[in-house]
C-alpha cells in the first residue's frame, strides 16, 4: 500500500482551516449558526451539481463551458411548460430533456466530428446563451407551482434544506459511479489514455458522449434547483458559473489532463469556495476585498499541497 | 409612426397610454411621470427631512445597515454609496456589510443570505430582478431587518409592510428628458439611433420605454431609424461602429449609459463624423461624458440622475424606517437635464464641488 | 585508474523515496569502446545512465570525464561535457517534425542571424537518416510513425550530436535485422574515430557480436564487467539472473498439431497501405510468427485482425464467422498486445493494478459495480506469474522499468484466457529471464488451445517461438514454413528480404 | 513533402468565406468600407494581442485566464502615472512593469510551486480583478495625453490606424519568434512532451517562466490600447477577453494540449471572430441573435475542417 499523502488531502485540510478560521474570528457573527452553514450548502448547491458532472467530463479528458447557459435553458423550459399549466414532473421531464438535447450536440460533436471540447462548449455557451434571451424575450417567468418551489427550491425535508439534499445525493451518486464502477474505471481510463483505453476494448467514443450527456443532465437540474430557489427562471442563470465549477473541481484535486478525479475533492472544492465567499462577506469586507482574498485562498490552497519542485 | 417600424428590444411593451399624455407634456419639471410599481404617486426626495429629536433617536439606536449593490464601477454606483455612506455616519449608522453581485442574481441571493446572518437592522440594496431575488429579500425582511430598496421592488413584498420604500429615479421621465436633449442638439429634426441595454433590467426599460413615448409624442421630425443592443457596456464601440457602418448619415444616437456613450464617440471620430454633425446623449452624468461635453465633444446632453442626493435620500427612509415613522412607500428623485450651457451648473448640483478645473478650462474654449 | 577511461563512476547511489535502486555502483568507459551494459529488468540500468546524462541527480558517488570531476545537475550540462543518449522511452516531441526533434536544442541558424535555417535542417537530416539506411521523410511528425520509425530518430537525434560518450539505451529493441545491420556499421565506425559507446540491450546475440566489454548489473549493483572475447551467452545470463536461474530462450518442437478447422482465416486481406493480397490460417494451439522488414505493414495487419481497421477488401473469419470490428473481436476472445506499450498499451499514470483490471472490466463488475476483491486475485496472479517488479499493484505504471511496463500489457490480456492472441513485438525491453516465462507462459497457453500470431523483428524470438512462420514481403505472404524447416536465422533473414528459402515446402499452398 | 491538408487552412478559408458572405450580403450597408474593416482590426487588436500570447502559453501546454484582469491593471496603473503628471513613456513603462509582475507571479506558481495553471491563473484572475476595483475604488480614470491617446488608440500612421499596426507588428513578431527561433522550437517541445523536453536539455521551467511573461507583457499592452482607445481606463476592462483570445487561438489550429501552435492561424482566428460580431451588428441583429449565430459559426467553422471520424 502507498504511503498515503497528505498532499491529497489539502482540500479538506483547507476546508477545515477555512472553517475553523471564520468560526473563531467572526463565529459570534452568526457564521456558525446552523441557518448559516445551510445558507452556504444551499446557495453552492448548483455549482456543487455541475461540478460532480464536470468531474466526469474533465475525468474523461473534455471540458464542458456550456453548463451555465444549459441550465438557465432548463429552467426557462420547465418554468414555461408549468406556465402552461401542465404538472411540474412533466416540467422537470422537459427542462431535463433540454439539457440532455444539449449534452447530446456537444457529445456529438466532440465524439461524432472529433472539435476540442473546449470549442464546442464555448460555441455552445453563446449559442445557447442566445437562445436562452430569445426563449422568452429576456423576460423572467416566476414559477408558482408550489411543489416544485419546495423540491428544488427552498423546501426542507427533515429539517435539512431541499438544496443540501440535492447535492449530497448528487455527489454521493457521482462517488460511487466514478469509483466503484466500471463506467467510472471506463471514464478515468479514457482521460488517462484514450488510445491505451481504445485498444482495451474501452469504447471511448461512447464514454465520452455519456459524460456530456450526464453534464448536460446535471446543468438541468441545477437549472432547476436556481429557478426553484428563485421561484422564477431567467435568461442569465448560471452565468460564470462554468468557471466555478471548473474551479471546484480542480480544487478538489482532479487533474485538468484528464485520467484522474475525485468527486469528494469537488464536493469540499465547492464547499471551500462558498464557505470562503459567505465569510468574508460576514467579516464585512468590500467587493474588491473579497474577490482579492478569495483568488488568493485558491491558488495557496493548491500551493499549500505541493511539494516545492514536485 | 415615428419608431413603430424598427426593431425593438426583445423586452419592449408598449408605453401606456397615461404615459402617452404625459410625454405630450412640453415641461415635465413639475411633474413625476413614472408611477411606482404598485400604482402609487412619486413622493419627491427633496421634501424628506429629519427633525432633530429623530436624529437623536437614531443615534441612541446603535443601529447596523448593510448595503447590497446589484454593480460597481460607475459613478452613479459611487455617488449612491457615498450619498449612502455620508449620511449613515452622521446618522451613527453603523454598515456591517458591503456586497456586489456584479450583475448576477445568484451571487445577490448568496450576498443576501450571508447579510442576514448579520441580522442588521437595515437593509439597502438595489434587486437586480424583481421576480428572481423576491425569496431572498422577504426571508431578510421576515427575520426582522427594514428594508429599503434601490429603484425597483421585488414581488411579493408590500410598502409600509415588508418594506419602507423604493427610492427611484423618474425612469420614464429620464428616458423623456434623453429625447429632449437629442432633439435639442440635433436642430429639431434628422435620423437618430437609440443604443439600448440589452438585458431585462427594470430601470433601462422604463427609460428606452420613455424615449420612445416622448419621440412620438412630440418629435415627428426626428426619426429613429435604428435600435440596437449591448449586453455589455465595453462592446458599446462595436455596436456603435456596426451601426455608423450602416447608417453613416445619423444625425444622433442616445446610447444607454456613459461608457457605451464614450464608445459611441470614438466609433463616431473614427468613421470620420464630427461633433458638428452627429450628437450623443446619455443618462450617466459622470467625469468622462462631462469631460467630452466641456471640450465640444459628441456628447451635447445628459439626462442625469442625482445618485448622490438618491443615496442621502436612501438613508434616511433607513433611519426614520428604523425608528417606528411612516414613511412614502415610493419616493422619486427627479432627473435633471445637462447640456454644455449648464454644465458648471448641473456638475455642482450632482457633485456638489465645482466644475474640475480641466472642465471649466474646456468650457472657456 | 588509467586515463584510457573517458569516463568513471564511482560508487554511484540513487533512491528513489525510501528504495534504493542504485547501491554504489561503479562503471567505467575506456576511449573508443562499445560497452556493453546488461542486467535484468529493473536491476538500474537506465538509472545509471540518466545520471550520467543530467536526467537524475545521484545522491552519492562521483562522475569524472576525462579524468576530471563533473557535477551534471541537469540534461544541458551534460551534453556540455559530451554526453549524449539514446533513450529507452524515448526524447521525442510527438507533435514536432523528424528533423525539427532530431535538431531540437542545436538548430542550424541562417548565417549571421539567430532564426534556424529550417531547410538546412531537413537537409541535415535526410543524410543522417540516409546513413541509417531508412527513407523516413524529415517533415513528418513523428508522433505519425511507427515505433520502429521513432527509434530511428531517436538514434539519429543522439548522433547529431556528435558527442564523446554516446549511450545507447536498446537501440534495436524495435528494430529488425537490416536496420540493425545499418546502426551496427554505424557505430563501429564512430567507434573507430573515437567515439565511446555504452550499449544497453536485452538481444544477447548482439553483445558479443557488438560490444568489446560487457559489465553486468543485478538489483543495484554491478556483478561483472569483463572483455567479451572471454565471455559466453550463458555466462552472461548466469550473471545477469544470478546462478540457478537458467532462462531457456530456446526453441522445441511442440509436435504435430491434431488438425483442428483453423480459428483464423484471412483470405485476400488488402489494405489502405503496403499490404496488397493476404492470406493466411491460424489453428487453435498453433503458434504462428510473422516475420517482415520494417514498415512492411506486419502491425497493419494485427490491428485490421483486432477490428482497429478496416480492410479495403478482403475476409477475416474467426470460428467460421466474420469479425466485426474491435468489440466484436473482443468479445469473442481475441486480443492484442500493441506494439507500442507507451502509447497503446499504457495507461502510464494509472496504477499497476486498473492497467491490469482495464481490458477485464466486463469480467470484474456485476450488474455495472466493480468486485475488486476479485479482481485484486487475479492482478496479484499477473504480477507473480509474470515476475512483474513492482513495489505493489498500486505503483504507477509510470514507475516501472520499461520491461516491467511491457509485461503488464501482455499480463493484461492474459488475464482474459483469449482464443487468440496477437503479439506485436511483445518482448520489447523484455530482459531474458522474463522473456523465457513470457514464451513459456505463451506456449502453455497455447498447449490448452489458444492460438498465437507473434510479430517480432528479432528473428531469434520469432524463431524461439513459433511453430510456423509466415514471411510478408512487397504486400503479401511470400513464404510459409514450418519452423523445424528453418535451420538458422540467417536463412530467415534472407526470406525477408525476399529471397526464397528452399528447405521447406509451404504447408499450405 | 506531406501532403497539403486544407483542413490546416480552415481558419483562412472560413475568414474568407465570412468576409465575402457580408460583402455580398451587406457590403452596401457599408460593410466594406475601408473604414468598418479597419474597426474589425482596431476592435480585434486587444483579443489579437492577447491571442498572440496565448498561442505561445497554450503551446507550451499551459493556459492563462488572467490576461483580462492584467489588461485592467496595466491600463489603471498607466492611466494613474499619467494623471499623476508623469510623461507618458513613463506610463508605458509602469504599465508593462504590471504586466510582467502578474506574468512573473503566474510564472513563479505554475514552475516553481507547480501549480496548475488553470488553477494558478483562475485564482489570479480573481485576485487581480479585485485589485483593479481597489486601486481607483472602481472609479474610470481619464487620459487627457494626446501623444499616448494616439499611439495607442485612435491614432493613424501613414492612413493606418495604429491599433491595426500594433497587432499586426505583434502578430508579425510572434510568428516569427514560434517558427525560427529555438525559443520557439522549445515552447513547443515543452507543449509537446515535457518529459521528452527535458531529457533533450530543454530547461522546460524557463521556457514555462518566460511565456507567462510574455502573456503578461502582451496584456499590459492589450491594457494599453483598451485605455487609448477609450482615452479611459475602467476597472472592467477585459472581462471574458480569456475566454476570446483562448477561442481565437484555438480557432486557428493551435492545439489546446500544446506541442503545436500557429500564430497566424490565431490572427485568422481573432479576425474571425471580430468580423462575425461586427457582420452581425450590421444586419442588424439583435444580441440574442448575434450570440446564437456567433456560436453556431465557431462550432461550424472547426466542424467543417473535421474529417468525420479524425
Ligand atoms: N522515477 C522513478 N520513481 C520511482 N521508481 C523508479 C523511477 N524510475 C525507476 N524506478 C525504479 O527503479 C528501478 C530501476 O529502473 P531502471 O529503469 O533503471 O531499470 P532498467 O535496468 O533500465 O530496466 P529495463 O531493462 O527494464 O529497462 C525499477 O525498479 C523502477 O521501478
Ligand atoms: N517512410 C516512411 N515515413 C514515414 N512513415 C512511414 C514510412 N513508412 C511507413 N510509415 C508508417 O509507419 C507505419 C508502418 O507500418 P506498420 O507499423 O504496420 O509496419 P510494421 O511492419 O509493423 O513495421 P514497424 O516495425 O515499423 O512496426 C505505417 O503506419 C506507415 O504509415
Ligand atoms: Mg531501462
Ligand atoms: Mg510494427
Amino acid at each position: 500500500m502507498p504511503k498515503i499523502q497528505w498532499q491529497n488531502y489539502v482540500v479538506y485540510i483547507f476546508f477545515i482551516v477555512v472553517l475553523a478560521f471564520f468560526g473563531f474570528t467572526i463565529g459570534d457573527s452568526g457564521f456558525l449558526t446552523v441557518t448559516n452553514l445551510f445558507n452556504i450548502a444551499r446557495t453552492t448547491a448548483m455549482i456543487t451539481i455541475m461540478a460532480v458532472a464536470m468531474t466526469f467530463v474533465i475525468s474523461a479528458g473534455e471540458l464542458d463551458l456550456s453548463v451555465g447557459s444549459t441550465a438557465a435553458l432548463a429552467a426557462l423550459v420547465g418554468a414555461l411548460v408549468m406556465q402552461a399549466g401542465y404538472p411540474w414532473p412533466l416540467a422537470v421531464m422537459a427542462a431535463l430533456a433540454a439539457g440532455l438535447g444539449v449534452g447530446a450536440l456537444n457529445g456529438f460533436f466532440v465524439t461524432v466530428i472529433s472539435i476540442p471540447s473546449f470549442l464546442v462548449t464555448l460555441g455552445m455557451m453563446q449559442f445557447i446563451r442566445g437562445l436562452d434571451m430569445r426563449v422568452t424575450y429576456t423576460n423572467p417567468v416566476s414559477i408558482s407551482n408550489q411543489s416544485f418551489n419546495a423540491i428544488f427550491g427552498s423546501g426542507k425535508f427533515y429539517g435539512l434544506p431541499s438544496l443540501l439534499i440535492w447535492s449530497v445525493v448528487i455527489a454521493g451518486i457521482g462517488h460511487v459511479v466514478l469509483k466503484y464502477t466500471s463506467f467510472g474505471r471506463e471514464i478515468l481510463a479514457t482521460g488517462g489514455n484514450r488510445l491505451a483505453a481504445e485498444y482495451s476494448g474501452v469504447k471511448t467514443r461512447k464514454v465520452k458522449f455519456a459524460v456530456f450527456l450526464l453534464s448536460g443532465a446535471a446543468a438541468a437540474l441545477a437549472g432547476m434547483l436556481y429557478s426553484g430557489m428563485m421561484q422564477t427562471a431567467r435568461f442569465n442563470f448560471g452565468e460564470g458559473a462554468e468557471l466555478m465549477a471548473i474551479a471546484a473541481v480542480i480544487l478538489g484535486g482532479t487533474s485538468l489532463f484528464g485520467g484522474k478525479g475525485t468527486i469528494l475533492g469537488t464536493f469540499a472544492g465547492s464547499l471551500l469556495i462558498g464557505t470562503i465567499n459567505n465569510g468574508l462577506i460576514i467579516m464585512g469586507l468590500d467587493v474588491s476585498e473579497q474577490m482579492m482574498v478569495a483568488g488568493a485562498i485558491i491558488i495557496l490552497a493548491v500551493a499549500f499541497g505541493k511539494k516545492p519542485n514536485g | 409612426d415615428v419608431a413603430a417600424d424598427i426593431k425593438h428590444p426583445l423586452w419592449y411593451t408598449e408605453p401606456s397610454a397615461k404615459t402617452m399624455e404625459l410625454a405630450k407634456l412640453d415641461d415635465l419639471s413639475n411633474t413625476v411621470v413614472s408611477d411606482g410599481q404598485r400604482g402609487e404617486p412619486g413622493f419627491p426626495a427633496a421634501d424628506l427631512k429629519l427633525t432633530d429629536e429623530q436624529i437623536e433617536k437614531v443615534k441612541a439606536g446603535n443601529f447596523t445597515v448593510a448595503i447590497s449593490m446589484g454593480w460597481l464601477g460607475d459613478d452613479w454606483a459611487s455617488q449612491q454609496l457615498i450619498g449612502l455612506k455620508e449620511t449613515f455616519e452622521k446618522l451613527g449608522i453603523k454598515v456591517v456589510a458591503e456586497t456586489n453581485a456584479n450583475w448576477d442574481d445568484a451571487k445577490q441571493i448568496a450576498d443576501l443570505e450571508a447579510i442576514s446572518v448579520l441580522q442588521p437592522d437595515l437593509l439597502v440594496s438595489i434587486p437586480l430582478n424583481g421576480q428572481t431575488t423576491a425569496s431572498a429579500y422577504k426571508k431578510i425582511a421576515e427575520a426582522g431587518s427594514k428594508v429599503v430598496f434601490i429603484d425597483q421592488a421585488v414581488d411579493g413584498m408590500e410598502p409600509g409592510k415588508d418594506y419602507a420604500a423604493i427610492i427611484s429615479s423618474d425612469n420614464l421621465a429620464l428616458g423623456m428628458y434623453l429625447a429632449d436633449a437629442l432633439h435639442e442638439a440635433i436642430g429639431g429634426e434628422g435620423d437618430v439611433a437609440a443604443m439600448y441595454f440589452a438585458n431585462d433590467f427594470y430601470v433601462t426599460n422604463l427609460r428606452y420605454e420613455g424615449f420612445i413615448a416622448r419621440v412620438m409624442a412630440k418629435y415627428p421630425d426626428m426619426h429613429v431609424v435604428v435600435a440596437a443592443g449591448h449586453n455589455d457596456p465595453n462592446k458599446g464601440q462595436e455596436v456603435a461602429q456596426g451601426v455608423l457602418a450602416r447608417y453613416p448619415s445619423l444625425d444622433g444616437m442616445y446610447a444607454s449609459w456613459s461608457i457605451p456613450a464614450m464608445g459611441a464617440a470614438i466609433a463616431a471620430n473614427v468613421a470620420g463624423r464630427t461633433p458638428g454633425d452627429f450628437k450623443i446623449v446619455n443618462e450617466n452624468f459622470d467625469q468622462i461624458v462631462a469631460l467630452n461635453m466641456a471640450q465640444n465633444g459628441f456628447i451635447a446632453g445628459i439626462s442625469s440622475q442625482r445618485p448622490y442626493d438618491q443615496g442621502v435620500a436612501e438613508a434616511t427612509i433607513g433611519a426614520l424606517t428604523l425608528i417606528g415613522e411612516e414613511t412614502p412607500s415610493y419616493v422619486v428623485v427627479p432627473p435633471l437635464k445637462v447640456t454644455r450651457d449648464t454644465l458648471p451648473e448641473g456638475y455642482k448640483t450632482i457633485y456638489r464641488i465645482d466644475l474640475p478645473e480641466e472642465m471649466s478650462g474646456a468650457l472657456s474654449n | 585508474m588509467t586515463t584510457s577511461h573517458i569516463l568513471e563512476m564511482s560508487d554511484i547511489a540513487k533512491s528513489f523515496g525510501k528504495i534504493p535502486v542504485l547501491k554504489r555502483v561503479s562503471f567505467n568507459l575506456r576511449r573508443g569502446e562499445i560497452h556493453a551494459l546488461m542486467g535484468g529488468n529493473g536491476a538500474g540500468k537506465s538509472t545509471l545512465m540518466k545520471i550520467l546524462t543530467g536526467v537524475y541527480n545521484r545522491d552519492g558517488g562521483s562522475v569524472r570525464i576525462e579524468g576530471a570531476e563533473v557535477e551534471l545537475h541537469d540534461t544541458a550540462a551534460a551534453e556540455r561535457a559530451g554526453v549524449a543518449m539514446i533513450f529507452q522511452e524515448f526524447s521525442l516531441i510527438p507533435t514536432l517534425t523528424v528533423a525539427q526533434n532530431i535538431f531540437l536544442k542545436h538548430e542550424p541558424r541562417l548565417p549571421g542571424t539567430p532564426f534556424i535555417n529550417n531547410a538546412e535542417m531537413v537537409r541535415r537530416s535526410r543524410d543522417l537518416l540516409h546513413k541509417l539506411g531508412v527513407d523516413i521523410d524529415p517533415e513528418a511528425p513523428v508522433g505519425s510513425l511507427s515505433v520502429g520509425y521513432m527509434q530511428i530518430v531517436e538514434i539519429a537525434k543522439a548522433l547529431s550530436k556528435q558527442a564523446r560518450i554516446l549511450v545507447m539505451d536498446e537501440p534495436t529493441s524495435s528494430l529488425s535485422e537490416a536496420e540493425t545491420e545499418a546502426l551496427f556499421a554505424l557505430v563501429r565506425r564512430l567507434r573507430d574515430d573515437g567515439l565511446s559507446v555504452v550499449y544497453i540491450s536485452h538481444r544477447m546475440a548482439e553483445i558479443l557480436e557488438l560490444c568489446d566489454r560487457v559489465t553486468v548489473m543485478r538489483d543495484g549493483q554491478t556483478v561483472l564487467t569483463e572483455d567479451c572475447a572471454a565471455m559466453s551467452v550463458e555466462h552472461i545470463v548466469d550473471a545477469m539472473l544470478g546462478a540457478g536461474n537458467t532462462a531457456s530462450f530456446t526453441w522445441h518442437d511442440r509436435g504435430e498439431l491434431p488438425d483442428a478447422e483453423p480459428i483464423l482465416r484471412v483470405r485476400n486481406l488488402k489494405l489502405d497501405t503496403r499490404i496488397q493480397d493476404v492470406s493466411f490460417d491460424i489453428r487453435p494451439g498453433e503458434i504462428v510468427g510473422l516475420a517482415g522488414l520494417m514498415g512492411s505493414g506486419r502491425s497493419e495487419i494485427a490491428e485490421t485482425i483486432f477490428g482497429r481497421q478496416s480492410p479495403v477488401s478482403g475476409t477475416i473469419e474467426f470460428d467460421g464467422k466474420p469479425l466485426r470490428g474491435q468489440a466484436d473481436a473482443i468479445a469473442r476472445g481475441v486480443a492484442l498486445v500493441p506494439e507500442d506499450r507507451r502509447k497503446m498499451g499504457l495507461v502510464l499514470d494509472h496504477s499497476v493494478r486498473d492497467n491490469i483490471v482495464l481490458p477485464n472490466l466486463d469480467r470484474f463488475s456485476r450488474h455495472l459495480f466493480m468486485r475488486d476483491g476479485a479482481a485484486m486475485t487475479t492482478v496479484n496472479a499477473t504480477i507473480r506469474d509474470l515476475g512483474i517488479k513492482t513495489d505493489g499493484p498500486e505503483k504507477l505504471a509510470r514507475l516501472l522499468s520499461g520491461g516491467n511496463q511491457q509485461k503488464i500489457v501482455i499480463g493484461k490480456w492474459l488475464a482474459r484466457n483469449p482464443r487468440l492472441l496477437i503479439l506485436d513485438e511483445p518482448t520489447i525491453g523484455v530482459d531474458v529471464g522474463a522473456k523465457s516465462e513470457i514464451v513459456e507462459t505463451v506456449r502453455a497457453m497455447a498447449d490448452r488451445g489458444m492460438a498465437v500470431l507473434v510479430i517480432s523483428s528479432e528473428l531469434e524470438e520469432i524463431m524461439a517461438i513459433s511453430d510456423r512462420i509466415l514471411v510478408l514481403h512487397g504486400g503479401r505472404i511470400v513464404q510459409q514454413m514450418n519452423r523445424r524447416d528453418v535451420a538458422t536465422e540467417e536463412e530467415l533473414h534472407h526470406a525477408i528480404q525476399g529471397h526464397r528459402i528452399h528447405a521447406s515446402d509451404a504447408r499450405h499452398a
